[in-house]
């Protein structure tokens, strides 16, 4: 696959596995997110999809899940709370339908998978990696550990990397380690899956949060809590982004309340390799695709001739691999 | 006219336009006609029961962030438009209701599936619920043109509430109910209902959830041999639009079901409420 | 000091520290918070402060700080980034002038406190302990522990707790604990302070965020990162009150994004016996004292006698002292 | 007129009102003037230089949150009221300057100290950077109607970024630099303000951070033994207006000052640049 630009001369193609012989070439450093895209058939009337750099699929489990009760969602100032449930066929049924259908399209797919124990991050993956038409696997780690009382895999180093390690231990794909913001210490979940074998990390997922329903004295979710998404978190994501981009290696992918190639900008400044765009492209289908031609153009204007030189460009740390100065300096001057 | 009700194309087709207000007509309460221009394609290939996506900020601003869908309450050629209902509620409607004739909005669809009128069916009875009487208009509209018989129950609050019959056109039985007693039968609307049932070929109504549990009732005691059909529309908070987010769902027989694709029409023994 | 209650009939009052025998007894719930009433004579010609439940000091430190370089200062989506530094005169700047100032004002005036030094919270309570017109100290664990490499003591359970237990130990003031949104495990720490000798726990304090500034290619404000503060945190605040509300037995006083009667009944009805206002102030600075009519209008059309019959209505498990059933359910389920 | 020039008293007399909007005008640019009323309390004790803090924002949104401040370019007692400029640039300042006649603003002031007319001054010279423009207007107002000499002297990037020569009342000097030459002097304001350092009493400038840096070289270089005083005023971002958040904080020889209360007119000499 070579990089395609439709305007303008820069090169956008940036590669977020390259340190693996498989490699993760987007033509363009833009995604829609987990969640927020269904399996990419959903849009592909209403969009020109197969001008992403890539998509990621809703979240699998290993068995199908019928979603929560109903109220999912709630506004918030700007932005919302879902609580979907992860509605989702199952890996064994989502095997069945979805390689074969993606494997003959030109956009690279990615598929998030989620669980509630190691063994069974690593059963979905090695399903996965004999599946056609898939281009990387995305593990979302913000999911309970069941054998842990419940504690989050993603808000603990130790339990993220074990968790990469057993993917990485069942299959050659590139992989994704998308980490939660509910870590106090993001940057050392950061740094250990990175040595658990991660291609590249992506983040944030979504903040947990809750809305009362004071008429009826009830939360407004049926299942009480839901993540945070949208403009609202973007202030969040972009110091998170800054913060893992400066301490590891590997390819950044910032999300978080994309919803203009400014916002989208602030994460490559500050190190994402590459953006994700959720809650963006339900307020705005056709957002993910206009930044694409909007970054050319800016590329173009701003005398840059590859998008690979703006990233971490406002980032004095960049993948310096020194995690300390940073957080001191976070956490004092407030 | 016919145009209208050919089978709906969901996702295919939406797409987002930028538009104008064209008028602004005060209609039931507090509740205001918004007519906006729209893309003749989108308006030729229109049908009762779907909906738009329209942004309820002004442009930079992110809150509201989510889109609100209206359902159409009337679609139109010359010039090609399309009016909505809006009852000013929270802040989203609010700001909407609040706009002028020559601003600009956003707005995506049309989205959802529509009201089907079976090949049969000469005599449609039609249940609306204060602001959910919205496509329920463009519906009898349809009906009419096509010569067909319709009763229009509609309930409301009060007298104010209630649609003007001179909104209804051709020859349109209107009965309505006011829970004060202000105007028509005095109590609910699913109260009046029965009276048409057996009468009816196909029941369509649009309202709020309550209505719809009473709903079940009246059907339950008044069908027989499951006729005739109702459809209804249903009313879900939307983020996509697209059946991509899966926040919208209704529990159906068949389980959870994406109300902005496979909705927001649904036949009514397949809901589980 | 009792209860008045300017309109309406319901009894507003609510005591803070009820375990404690210099109590902490607020004529309503209605509360301004650190940083962002500054010392209340700044807005003594703006509004009638004296019918405010309570107000707190902006964070006090041991030295005075000449604070961060502009800007300090961003707006974001419905809220706003500050990284302010804690300019402040230093405790002994403070006692010179305020505690004298404040005894002769009728409304309750809490201290705010940080340090980076163990030791430091603990020299500064005992400072405070002698003087007139300080009604608690509000420790602001939210700082880096130098001794620990710049961690944040309120990311960590037992790092809190000893803050905790060192002003226990010196000053028999009412303590309110300010808990960090950035601890993953939130519950963790408000049972640790509980048991350390708070008689109140306050939360949320701001979440640590960024802004880029394309253009400059350069973070926003001087400090880099900064705290994120308004409507945006609402969801994330609620949270965390309605969890901390019943995991532990002593008060819970919420904030973040607090806009309109609504936003503080959400507080209330997820467990908060009172509420802060901060950036509410700024954008609205009637808010406040508004609220107070607003609440008492409501708790007489909605029938209660009294505000403390609201507190927790829609949580479950308010004050169960139960916190892993719920833990459980907030990760699993998004 | 005098009472205009009354000590500024800053917090103790703030407050919020909700305002309606009288007028827009079209003036330099795409920069609108928007006239709106406001009490006579406020009206009547108001200073050149003081600004008011405006809710930029429909209600029940909180997107943008913070209110924005606006120098007051005339203030007028018949009907009692307020005229801002406003040059439509980011979020607030583009829906600001949307706003049409009739509409309702919420409204935050009068705030921050003002410009001094030393006793013994006769001749005022003022230095305007686009749309700094705002505050100098009525400090201009206020020095013609006291008799006083005034030259006033703006720069703008091209000449449809000048005030119009008839918006200045009263016998004034104005000398016009325009960025393209396209009218006056071709360059900067800072480079022909020098003509007129030795003849001023006292320099009042308004305009962006550069101008301040190149009038001080102006000033070092023009003035012998420290006179004439400069005072200018400075924009800082806001959150609270009242010296409580310390966000809005200029650096000046006494420390960290709150430009919302102890500014935004500043002694030129005292800040740290
Ligand atoms: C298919 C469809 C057709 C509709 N047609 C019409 C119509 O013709 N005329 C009309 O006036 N209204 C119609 N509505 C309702 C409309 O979309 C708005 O919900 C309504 O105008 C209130 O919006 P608001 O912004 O004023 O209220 P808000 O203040 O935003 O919301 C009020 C309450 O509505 C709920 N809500 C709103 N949006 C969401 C969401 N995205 N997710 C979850 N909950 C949410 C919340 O419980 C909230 O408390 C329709 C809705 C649907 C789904
Ligand atoms: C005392 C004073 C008087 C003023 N008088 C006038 C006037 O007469 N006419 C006029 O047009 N403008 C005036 N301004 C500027 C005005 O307040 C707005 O900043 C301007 O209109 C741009 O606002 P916006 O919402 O359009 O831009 P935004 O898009 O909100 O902001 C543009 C940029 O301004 C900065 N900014 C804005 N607000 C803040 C904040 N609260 N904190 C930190 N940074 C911020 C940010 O860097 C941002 O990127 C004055 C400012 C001050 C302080
Ligand atoms: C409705 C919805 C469903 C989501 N489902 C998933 C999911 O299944 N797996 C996952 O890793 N993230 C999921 N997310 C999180 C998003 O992928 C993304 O991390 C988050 O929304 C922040 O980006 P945004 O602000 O652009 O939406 C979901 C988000 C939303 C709004
Ligand atoms: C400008 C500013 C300064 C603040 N300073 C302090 C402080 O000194 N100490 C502290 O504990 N919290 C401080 N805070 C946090 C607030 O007290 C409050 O916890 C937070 O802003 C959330 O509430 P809000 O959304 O109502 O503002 C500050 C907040 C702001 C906006
Ligand atoms: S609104 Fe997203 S699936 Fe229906
Ligand atoms: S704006 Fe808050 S101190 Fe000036």
């Amino acid at each position: 696959m070579t990089a395609v630009t439709s305007h303008g001369t820069a090169d956008l193609a940036v590669d977020l596995a390259p340190h693996n012989p498989r490699e993760l070439l987007l033509r363009n450093p833009f995604m829609a997110a987990s969640g927020c895209f269904g399996y990419g058939e959903e849009y592909a009337g209403v969009i020109d999809i197969q001008r992403l750099g890539a998509f990621v699929s809703k979240g699998i489990t290993p068995e199908r899940r019928a979603g929560n009760a109903m109220p999912r969602i709630v506004e918030t100032p700007a932005g919302m709370l879902n609580a979907i449930g992860l509605q989702n066929p199952g890996i064994h049924g989502f095997v069945k339908k979805y390689p074969t259908l993606w494997d003959s399209w030109a956009v690279p797919a990615i598929v998030n998978i989620s669980a509630e124990a190691v063994d069974d991050y690593a059963m979905m993956a090695a399903m996965l990696d004999e599946q056609p038409g898939i281009a990387a696997i995305e593990i979302n780690v913000s999911c309970p550990n069941i054998s842990r009382g419940g504690y989050c895999f993603g808000w603990d180093a130790e339990m993220s990397a074990e968790v990469t390690r057993a993917v990485r231990g069942v299959t050659t794909l590139p992989i994704i380690v998308k980490l939660s913001p509910g870590a106090s210490d993001i940057v050392s979940v950061a740094i250990a899956v990175e040595a658990a074998g991660a291609d590249a990390i992506s983040l944030i997922n979504t903040l947990v949060g809750m809305a009362i329903d004071v008429r009826r004295r009830r939360p407004l979710l049926a299942n009480e809590t839901g993540g945070v998404s949208g403009p609202a978190i973007k202030p969040i994501a972009v110091r998170m982004v800054y913060q893992v981009a400066s301490a590891v290696r590997i390819p950044v992918v910032g999300m978080g309340g994309i919803m203009s190639l400014n916002d989208a900008l602030e994460f490559f400044l500050a190190g994402a390799s590459a953006v994700q765009i959720g809650t963006g492209i339900f307020v705005d289908p056709g957002l993910p695709i206009r930044l694409i031609d909007e970054l050319s153009q800016w590329l173009d204007e701003e005398g840059f001739s590859s998008f690979n030189q703006i990233v971490g460009l406002a980032n004095v740390g960049f993948r310096s691999g020194d995690p300390h100065l940073f957080r001191f300096r976070e956490a004092s001057g407030l | 006219m016919r145009r209208q009700l050919a089978q709906v194309e969901t996702t295919g087709t939406s797409r987002e336009f930028e538009s104008q207000v064209l008028a602004v007509d005060h209609t039931m309460g507090d509740a205001i006609l918004l007519t906006v221009s729209a893309p003749t394609t989108v308006v030729q290939r229109l049908n009762s029961g779907q909906f738009f996506n329209v942004s309820c900020r002004f442009p930079g601003s992110f809150d509201p962030l989510l889109r609100r869908p209206y359902s159409v309450y009337r679609a139109h050629q010359q010039p090609s438009s399309l009016t909505f209902l809006v009852r000013p509620f929270g802040r989203g409607s609010a700001w909407l209701a609040g706009r002028t004739p020559g601003e600009r909005l956003e707005i995506l669809g049309p989205l959802g599936n529509s009201f089907v009128i079976p090949p049969r069916a000469q005599r449609l009875l039609m249940l609306a619920g204060g602001v959910g009487v919205a496509p329920l208009v463009m519906l009898s509209d349809v009906a009419v043109a096509r010569g067909l018989d319709v009763v229009f129950v509609m309930g409301a609050a009060d007298a104010a509430g209630l649609l003007p019959a001179s909104e209804l056109r051709g020859p349109v039985e209107y009965v309505v109910a006011t829970d004060d007693g202000s105007r028509g039968h005095h109590g609910l609307a699913t109260e009046i209902v029965g009276d048409y049932v057996h009468w009816a070929d196909q029941i369509y109504a649009c309202g709020p959830e309550p209505m719809y549990r009473t709903l079940r009732t009246v059907a339950d005691t008044h069908r027989i041999n499951k006729k005739p059909g109702v459809q209804i529309s249903v009313e879900r908070g939307m983020a996509c639009g697209f059946g991509a987010c899966l926040g919208c769902v209704v529990e159906t027989r068949r389980g959870m079901i994406a109300s902005c694709v496979d909705g927001p029409v649904f036949d009514f023994d397949e809901v589980v409420f």
